[in-house]
């Protein structure tokens, strides 16, 4: 009853304020109270979560599925609307609806002066709601729902501002790329199907072993089954997930609402793609191309991100970027098996992404929608409250902590549990070293442009009109209050939960991520846990700490097993990013640059990362162009020349033709007339002596 | 051989003649060629021996149909010169189709029989062709012949329904008025006093 | 003796009668033309009904000259009844031109004459006099307008074109009698059996079939229809398309039958022959067309390349199923030509299909049934035109002459673009006319021929279907008895 | 030199394509294409009295027919002779000449 | 009782005998009277087709869906000699049957306000258009369903043709010659099996029960044969290439016209393949069905690239129905239960869904007077309301789960899946156009300022038309969330099919 209520209330919620609180037919419900229903269920919902959150992963309540009833049974082809629950999908509905509730109460504040209050928020609630489908969905069919669903409602938000061309743009942009991952996504479950002859998880996952030599012809190669479904899959978490070459959508989508930022492409929605190869890492296991493949995806998107977010002036693209950046940690983490790993860097990405882009939020709020850091700066006394949380959550993505001890931000355990996993997978592939130092790397330009963002917000001089800053403010305190939230969860996320998420299996997973206890088999080779429970007998080590386990273990810096550099790198790493930072703009004037820039147009390279290595252009010019000249050339030239041209319009062209000689034929002479029965009479006598000797 | 002769002569003259009805300037000419064609033709019946047909030919098509031919060019008064000049422009592909038109006839018909050189079969010495004409046409074809009658007829009306103009003002003869006329129509029977007229 | 008389007691009923029609026209001065048509309306029906009342037993009568069976009853009802529905529905059209002669009633029942004596011949001779009587009053007719230009120039080209046509028709007569040595139809067919396809035989057939498809207007003999068609007077066009089409197409399915039976690999080739050229030309020749008297010419070449396709097969069915298609058509094109002499402009007939403009406002219940039969004449089901095709195609393709059915299909696309034309003028163009209201009598033919048109007859669980294609059947049966 | 069948047939074959090729050939008057059509049937005529005259009497051969037949024929052209020229009046009278070439009012 | 009652018959012939009185009574009546009779019409006509609604809900509820065969059977007489009128539903056409039904009175009900003209002629060709459509769908004699499958042609003519749009002439013309191409060649085929079955059968008939079960055709025939319903089927379809005549169409037709266009009739074609192709010519069906994979695939892809071009809106729908009926037809060639049940899934669902979209759009131009894309803009601002109708619909056409339109693509895409990954894969293209078109039209027309400022006092949607769009949406999503309700119905005989067809295949493959 509790999952109905979770799930379904959000969708209660949307409902309500979308029919009644709209001016759909006569408007039933105020704005005000469309606030007050769809906020109050999601905060209702989002308690409920955490309760669940609670029985399942701490308390003794068991994974269960419940069904719902029947969706599509066609066939072997059957897929239930039902109700997965188990760690995973609970961490999952934690992060989500506590997120989008507070960014539901974060939005009476900031769209406060919108016209269409109830409409947001019933997207809001609609949102939350695909959302939870997608995470409590027990098969592929339903996840797909949920994937495609979360898309509607994202382009909905991006395009909230419809007479803004250019969130049209944006929203059509995201929701199309998406469905090219999406497409992938579909041919990967229709690939399942075919292999395993079901779409449900745990039937697929049981079918698993079974399928795993077979060889499966596509596209004109042949492709091991596994691998075949896993890449497909991961073509679909590309998209939600916005990883390179499918990101473009991202940065883009930060034309909607800043809390929609905040919910959808922060915290919840792209983190889809890595809930599914958490959720399908049973196939992944047993791909191990492909895990490589996402792993060197994942890190160079981290990389790539991070490289163009450091030059970015609007202050929400930053953001966005850095959240591209952190997908790829967390895909890298699941390319070298840390699913784990990964979901825990989602959990706690989760608050402090979400915190970054409120905070942003606020911040464009207190300023009138400005959003150019450049006109930015010096504006941390008049948004103290804000200012403190934005610091919060840059200490918390930039992974401050300290090594070895349970004290950091959040971000510092589960990005250090990254890089520490690609480190102790090095061995088993190139890609995982490849990630690790990627890693660290990004985690410099995160932390650079991390800083560079408060840095140009909120210190040295104002740089925007000053009728602006004087009328910054603070934000209200239904703003505040998700900020504070917030920042307790960039906090302290990480140090509370670091042990269940990476240590306790059996206590917390239940089996829902891969456990160390040899359960599989197969994916032993491929998993962190296996080589950090190994680490005595692993020669590449070098470090003869033996693991202790248990619950002390975490307290020493070398209970891991790696060296105390692996342990010390990313650390560094945020600390030089910061030391560069403060340097060029605290110490630097910020104006100068700009003006320096101005003038010369920039270096090559700062034109190449401002441009996001121009990858939108090299689509538009591609893809883009292709499409439409092609739909130009099928219409005008495919179906009307050639088409209609040779078929009906040249038939009736011919036909007229041939009637305008028959017409012609027909002279109104007598003597052609006559002529032509001669000739007539000629014909047939030879067409019947024809006859006589042939037949 | 007189036969032959005659043949050839006939045939000549009635191919000839044809072609010149065809090929002539002068309406006139073309009929008076068609009578000369005509002609031949009931040479040729009489040579095979059918004789009450070349005789029907002369009285029919010469005394009737030529004559009405005649008749129809003398009364259309059609100027002469401007005539027949397309003639020869048109004359290849003409040519060309009757050609073939002819070949195929001549291999039909008289290729099949080319070999067999099958003269007349003499008919019974005591029955004339009349006679053998008479035996069966009111009796065997007693039905067609009063169809033919028939067809006349309709030529006839036709004839009438086409060519006759009921002009007003002209007095014609009406035959039912005349016959229905009574006396008491027709006869008007007045005292007329002396020496007064009708006043 | 009576039987002899009940044989021929169709045509003695119409020579008879016709004469003394013709007696009784020419008695009084004053204007009888009324009267004689509606008499010769009332002869036609009595003579289309005789065959079926009467019920005769078949038999040769007049020597032989004639043969009577089903065959020839059917048609000669059909040929009746179209003729006066034609002759009745030339009344308004004559009225209003000036044209009112009773010579005109009398001509046609002559000329119905002639098609009786042709259904029934059973010998080339009594074939072409038959044809001889019926071709003349058809010229006389077609140049009856005669202060017409184009009447008389369509009679004139009707005259030169079927004198060559009958021209040849007799020197394949002459062939046939020269290399069988009889002219009748019976003794033909024994003789050839004898001899077997002879040179002379063939070309002689051929001859006799070129002679005979000028009548029934099958390419290439087709020249004179359309002008022939647009010059004549309407109701004369009316009177054309319908009964002696069925007339000549009686004939050379006789011939086809009966004396050439048993060389049918000799004549199909020429029949295929005929009825592609004629759907083709018909098709495309249609298309151009502004006038509704020439397209309907048009449609009847295409028509009676329709009807040749059955033909073509040889077989009862193949018969029978031209005889539907026939029957068919001809209900159609009286309905076609009712409508279209019901409809007067102010300064005259409708002649253009752009006369027809919008008549779907001014007059819709004209625009649907003129609608309806275009779309019969389409060959779209439930209309009856498409039962016709049905049964025309059907046996044709279980002769194996499937790539024929499906060209008749592929050309009657074609021609379906302009009967959709009219079909488009009526409904899709402003309305630019004003109408004279028709009178009674053309207006109950068309009617008549609507109701028969559209699927009333072929409501499933009557039987009236299954007893009219029994009706064909028996004539087709007949035929092939003989 | 016997004369035999095939020499009436190939006069009569002549003269047919004589009368055939008038009839296309002439572009300028309606009356010498009557003509032709006389031509035509005195061929067939030739024809049918040949085959008439040379049939051997056999079993269902009936020699007269032929004979008969030119009989009709004869008959019927002159009554299509009559109606013929009655149609070319009628057009004369409407159209003022009688020139092949003219009648073309209707074509297409 | 059900049993009795020639319910078939009676659902398919109401509406035909309710146009007959409309039309007698006209005749009959006088001027005043034929006034009257304009402006009741609708009404008169929109009870019929309720009535034929209810009718056919009570036939659907009484179906037996456990069964194969054919139910509710009816026959009669009619021309004999094999040829008799026989009515009869399974689980393929009882749906369609039913669609019919229920598309029909919001067609007449849409056309209430936006037909302006010849009301009472309107009325009658629709309903006229709603006994031929059944009768395609329920008829189980192959001479009858050529009877009314080629009927159809003739009211649609007289639909677009007289209250179409400006190039309606042309538009209906194309419509006409070419799908009367096609049915024709289907029509030599009809009578090429009539003949066969007497050879082979002993007894000629065009009984379709009897045809499907016994007629065993030589496979050399079957290709011929199949290409010949294929011909017809196609430009039904529509199929690439020969698809052109449906934008025209669409463009011209009046709204009610587009809605039973895209609806309807494009469904027959679909039907076609299921009821004749594949039980007829089961070899010919397996040997070519390569082709028609390709041609499915581009006619995805390639409409849709098209679509996205557009500027009319109905062209564009029109187009994206072409992409859609691709599906249709590359599902129903895959021979397996998800392909053909998506198939049917997908007609049933685009019927509804286009349906829609056409509603859509003649909300707006019976306003304005124009479907040209950039005429519009901001539509949201004015009409907020249908704005929402739009999306949705607009989003069931790009098939977003949850909607109907996802159901049929995916199964017909797993289908597809399991014959060649090729051909999904090329479909699922389609996927990605499909939304770049459409989002493509719904953001010029919906989304952005007002810019035209004769849009400024447009009004939101009526009553009437929420309740039209209301009840599809509510079928949009029903079938979207719970599509067994249709799959359930048609398994059976979608099951026997599969078996047929294989159980031919075994057998034509030991010969």
């Amino acid at each position: 009853m509790i999952y109905y209520l979770i799930v379904f209330a959000p969708l209660l919620g949307a409902l309500i304020a979308g029919l009644a609180g709209t001016r759909f037919g006569p408007q039933f419900l105020s704005a005000t109270a469309s606030k007050v229903v769809t906020t109050g269920l999601l905060f209702f919902s989002a308690i409920l979560s955490w309760v669940v959150f609670m029985s399942i992963g701490f308390g003794d309540a068991a994974d269960e599925t419940v069904p719902l009833f029947r969706w599509m049974a066609v066939g072997d082809m059957k897929a239930d609307w039902a109700l997965k629950i188990d760690t995973l999908t609970a961490v999952m509905l934690v992060v989500v609806n506590s997120v989008s509730a507070l960014v539901h109460l974060y939005s009476w504040g900031y769209m406060s002066d919108d016209k269409y209050q109830p409409r947001f928020f019933a997207y809001l609630s609609l949102f939350t709601f695909a959302m939870l489908m997608l995470v409590t969905s027990d098969n592929f069919i339903q996840l797909f729902f949920g994937w495609e669903g979360v898309g509607l409602a994202s382009y909905l938000l991006i395009g909230y501002y419809y007479k803004k061309p250019s969130a049209n743009a944006a929203a059509i942009k995201a929701f199309v790329t998406n469905r090219v991952g999406d497409v992938g996504l579909a041919l990967g479950i229709m690939t399942i199907f075919l292999m395993f002859g079901t779409v449900e998880f745990d039937a697929v996952f049981k079918a698993l072993e079974d399928g795993a030599d077979t060889v499966l012809p596509f596209l004109g190669g042949s492709f091991n089954a596994i691998e075949l479904i896993a890449f497909l899959l991961f073509i679909g978490a590309m998209g939600k997930s916005a990883q390179f070459v499918l990101h473009v959508w991202l940065p883009d989508a930060m034309e909607g609402p800043t809390p929609v930022s905040a919910l959808i492409h922060a915290a919840t929605m792209v983190t889809a793609g890595v809930f599914l190869v958490c959720r399908a890492h049973p196939i992944f296991e047993l791909a191990p191309m492909t895990s490589g493949f996402i792993t060197t995806v994942g890190a160079f998107t981290a990389l790539f991100a991070a490289s163009v977010a450091l030059v970015q002036n609007d202050i929400k693209r930053v953001i966005a970027y850095s959240t591209c950046s952190q997908l790829g940690y967390m895909f890298f983490a699941a390319g070298v098996g840390a699913y784990n790993a990964a979901m825990f860097h989602l959990f706690t990405h989760a608050f402090f992404k979400a915190l970054l882009f409120l905070c942003a939020g606020s911040v464009i709020h207190a300023l009138h929608h400005e959003q150019d850091m450049r006109k930015m700066g010096g504006i941390w006394r008049k948004v103290p409250w804000t200012y403190g949380a934005m610091v919060i959550g840059t200490l918390a993505i930039t992974g401050i902590g300290i090594p070895g001890t349970g004290i950091g931000f959040a971000g510092f355990f589960s990005k250090d549990a990254i890089i520490e996993a690609a480190y102790s997978m090095r061995g088993d592939s190139n890609a995982a070293i490849f990630a690790f130092w990627i890693g660290i790397i990004a985690a410099l330009m995160t932390s650079f442009y991390s800083w560079r963002l408060i840095f140009m917000t909120f210190h040295g001089k104002f740089r925007g009109e000053q009728h602006t800053l004087d009328h910054a403010h603070e934000s209200p305190w239904n703003m505040r209050v998700p900020l504070v939230l917030l920042s307790f969860g960039a906090i302290f996320a990480g140090a509370v939960f670091y042990k269940y998420f990476m240590k306790d299996y059996h206590g917390f997973w239940h089996g829902a991520l891969p456990a160390v206890d040899g359960e599989h088999h197969a994916s032993i080779s491929n998993s962190l846990y296996a080589a950090a429970e190994t680490t005595a007998s692993d020669a590449h080590h070098g470090d003869d700490h033996a693991a202790p386990g248990g619950l002390f273990g975490w307290l020493y810096k070398d209970v891991h097993g790696y060296p105390f550099w692996v342990l010390l790198m990313p650390l560094l790493a945020s600390v030089s990013g910061f030391v560069i930072a403060y340097f060029m703009y605290i110490r630097g004037s910020v104006q100068a640059k700009i003006d320096h820039i101005k003038d010369t147009g920039g270096s090559l390279l700062y034109n190449f990362l401002l441009n996001k290595w121009y990858i939108d252009e090299l689509y538009d010019v591609t893809i883009v162009r292709a499409t439409r000249n092609l739909g130009d050339l099928f219409w005008k030239i495919g179906d009307v020349r050639i088409i209609d041209g040779l078929g009906p319009n040249g038939v009736a062209a011919m036909a007229s033709g041939v009637a305008k000689r028959v017409s012609k034929v027909q002279t109104g002479f007598l003597y052609h007339y006559a002529f032509v029965m001669l000739l007539g009479v000629a014909l047939l006598i030879m067409v019947a002596f024809r006859g006589t000797t042939g037949g | 051989m007189l036969i032959a002769i005659t043949f050839y002569l006939m045939a000549f003259t009635a191919i000839a003649s044809a072609f010149m009805v065809v090929a002539s300037r002068n309406p006139v000419h073309s009929v008076l060629f068609l009578i000369l064609t005509f002609f031949s033709a009931a040479g040729l019946f009489i040579l095979m021996g059918a004789e009450f047909i070349a005789l029907l030919l002369v009285m029919v098509y010469v005394g009737a149909v030529a004559v009405l031919f005649l008749f129809v060019v003398m009364m259309l008064d059609v100027d002469f010169v401007e005539l027949k000049q397309g003639f020869l422009t048109y004359i290849g592909p003409g040519m060309l189709v009757a050609g073939i038109l002819l070949a195929e006839m001549i291999l039909v018909g008289a290729a099949y029989f080319a070999g067999e050189t099958k003269t007349v079969v003499p008919t019974d010495p005591n029955t004339s062709n009349l006679e053998a004409f008479g035996d069966v046409l009111y009796t065997q074809y007693a039905g067609a012949f009063e169809a033919a009658g028939l067809v006349l007829l309709v030529a006839l009306v036709g004839a009438v329904v086409l060519t006759l103009r009921e002009r007003k003002g002209v007095r014609t003869q009406d035959a039912v008025k005349q016959m229905s006329r009574t006396r008491e129509e027709g006869v008007e029977l007045v005292d007329i006093d002396p020496g007064q007229g009708l006043g | 003796m009576f039987q002899t008389v009940s044989t021929i007691l169709p045509e003695l009923f119409l020579a008879v009668s016709a004469s003394l029609l013709l007696g009784f026209g020419l008695s009084k001065t004053s204007d009888r033309s009324t009267v004689v048509r509606n008499i010769a309306a009332g002869i036609l029906i009595v003579f289309g009904l005789m065959g079926y009342v009467l019920d005769r037993p078949a038999g040769t009568s007049f020597s032989g000259l004639l043969y009577n069976n089903d065959f020839s009853d059917f048609l000669k009802t059909i040929i009746g009844f179209a003729a006066a529905a034609a002759l009745l529905l030339s009344k308004n059209f004559f009225q209003k031109e000036n044209l009112e002669r009773y010579e005109f009633s009398v001509l046609t029942l002559y000329a119905v004459l002639g098609m009786s004596i042709m259904v029934s011949s059973n010998n080339l001779l009594s074939m072409y006099v038959g044809i001889e009587m019926q071709s003349l009053s058809l010229y006389i007719m077609a140049a009856f307008n005669r202060d017409s230009l184009r009447s008389s120039e369509a009679g004139l080209k009707y005259f030169v074109l079927g004198a060559l046509s009958s021209g040849l028709l007799l020197y394949g007569a002459s062939l046939v009698y020269g290399f069988t040595g009889s002219i009748d139809f019976e003794t033909i067919r024994a003789s050839i059996a004898l001899t077997g396809p002879t040179t002379g035989v063939i070309a002689g057939m051929v001859f006799l079939l070129c002679g005979l498809a000028f009548k029934i207007s099958a390419a290439p003999f087709h020249m004179w229809t359309p002008d022939v068609y647009e010059g004549s007077p309407t109701p004369v066009t009316g009177f054309f398309a319908a009964a002696p089409k069925l007339a000549a197409m009686a004939i050379i399915t006789r011939l086809l039958i009966v004396p050439f039976g048993d060389i049918m690999g000799q004549w199909q080739q020429v029949i295929v022959v005929l009825a592609i050229m004629s759907m083709v030309v018909g098709a495309f020749g249609a298309i151009m067309q502004t006038n509704i008297k020439r397209l309907m010419a048009y449609s009847s070449i295409a028509n009676m390349g329709y009807a040749l396709v059955p033909l073509a097969a040889g077989t009862i069915a193949g018969v029978q199923g031209m005889l539907v298609f026939m029957a068919i058509y001809i209900i159609t094109v009286i309905g076609v030509f009712a409508c279209i002499l019901q409809m007067r402009l102010r300064n005259g007939m409708v002649e253009k299909v752009s006369d027809l403009s919008g008549i779907s406002k001014s007059n819709p219940g004209m625009a649907l049934a003129l609608t309806m039969l275009m779309v019969s004449l389409i060959g779209i089901p439930p209309w009856l035109g498409f039962f016709g095709k049905l049964y025309a195609f059907t046996p044709a393709v279980e002769a194996g002459l499937l790539w024929l059915v499906v060209i008749a299909l592929v050309a009657s696309v074609v021609s379906a673009f302009y009967y959709l034309r009219i079909i488009k003028t009526m409904w899709f163009d402003e309305p630019n006319r004003e109408f004279v209201r028709a009178p009674r009598q053309t207006r109950v033919i068309a009617i008549i021929s609507v109701l028969l048109v559209i699927p009333v007859l072929i409501i499933p669980g009557t039987g009236i279907a299954e007893a009219a294609l029994g009706l064909a059947e028996n004539a087709a049966q007949a035929l092939f008895a003989q | 030199m016997l004369i035999g069948l095939h020499h009436y047939l190939i006069v009569a074959a002549i003269l047919f394509t004589i009368g055939v090729f008038g009839i296309f050939v002439n572009r300028k008057n309606v009356i010498i294409i009557l003509m032709c059509v006389e031509l035509i049937l005195l061929a067939v005529n030739i024809n049918f009295v040949a085959f008439s005259t040379h049939m051997e009497p056999v079993a269902g051969a009936d020699p007269i027919v032929g004979q008969i037949f030119a009989l009709f024929i004869l008959t019927v052209a002159a009554a299509e002779a009559a109606v013929g020229l009655a149609i070319l009046v009628v057009y004369f009278r409407n159209r003022g000449n009688i020139a092949v070439e003219n009648i073309d009012l209707m074509k297409g | 009782m059900l049993e009795d009652l020639p319910i078939l018959s009676l659902i398919t012939f109401i509406p035909l005998a309710g146009a007959l009185l409309l039309a007698l009574f006209a005749w009959l009546g006088n001027d005043s009277g034929r006034e009257q009779l304009e402006r009741n019409a609708p009404r008169a006509a929109l009870v019929l087709s309720v009535a034929v609604l209810i009718l056919s809900i009570i036939m659907t509820f009484g179906f037996d869906s456990a069964k194969a065969g054919f139910q509710f059977v009816d026959e009669t007489a009619w021309l004999g000699g094999g040829i008799d009128y026989r009515v009869g539903v399974d689980g393929i056409s009882v749906l369609f049957v039913l669609l019919t039904a229920f598309l029909t009175p919001f067609c007449i009900l849409a056309s209430m306000t936006s037909v302006k003209k010849r009301m009472l002629e309107y009325m009658i060709a629709f309903l006229v258009l709603e006994t031929l459509m059944i009768g395609v769908f329920v008829s189980l004699d192959m001479i009858l369903f050529y009877l009314f499958f080629e009927a159809v042609l003739i009211p649609m003519f007289i639909i677009i043709g007289v209250w179409g749009g400006k190039n309606r002439v042309y538009a209906s013309y194309k419509f006409f010659l070419y799908t009367l191409l096609g049915s024709v060649l289907m029509l030599a085929a009809i009578l090429w099996i009539y003949y066969y079955s007497g050879v082979q059968l002993g007894e000629r008939t065009t009984n379709m029960v009897v045809l499907i079960d016994e007629l065993k055709i030589p496979g050399g025939f079957q290709t011929w044969l199949w290409l010949a319903f294929f011909a017809s089927f196609a430009v039904k379809m529509p199929m690439w290439p020969v698809h052109t005549w449906l934008p025209d169409a669409h463009v011209e037709a009046p709204t009610a016209g587009s809605v039973i266009l895209a609806g309807i009739l494009l469904k027959l074609g679909g039907y076609g393949f299921l009821r004749f192709s594949i039980p007829l010519f089961p070899e010919a069906s397996l040997n070519l069905a390569p082709i028609i994979f390709w041609m499915s695939v581009i006619a995805i892809i390639y409409t849709s690239l098209v679509a996205y071009r557009q500027n009319d809106m109905k062209k564009l729908i029109a187009y994206s129905s072409v992409a859609h009926m691709g599906f249709v037809t590359m599902g129903i060639f895959t021979f397996n239960t998800q392909g053909i049940q998506g198939g049917i899934f997908q007609m049933l669902s685009h019927g509804i869904i286009s349906g829609a979209l056409f509603f859509c759009v003649g909300v707006i131009y019976d306003r304005m007077h124009t479907r040209e894309i950039s005429f519009y803009g901001g539509l949201v601002s004015k009409m907020p309301v249908y704005a929402a109708f739009f999306l949705l619909f607009t989003m069931a056409n790009v098939g977003l789960p949850g909607t109907s339109g996802f159901v049929g693509e995916i199964l017909t895409m797993v289908g597809a899946y399991q014959v060649s990954p090729w051909i999904a894969f090329g479909a699922a293209f389609g996927m990605i156009l499909s939304a770049v078109y459409a989002l493509h039209l719904y953001r010029e027309v919906i989304f952005g300022e007002v810019v035209n400022e004769k849009l400024e006092g447009i009004l939101d949607v009526t009553k009437t038309e929420v309740f039209i769009l209301g009840t599809l949406a509510f079928f949009t999503i029903l079938l979207g969330v719970y599509p067994s309700l249709i799959t359930d119905v048609t398994s059976a005989s979608v099951e026997k099919l599969i078996l047929d067809f294989n159980t031919a295949q075994i057998a034509a493959g030991a010969q």
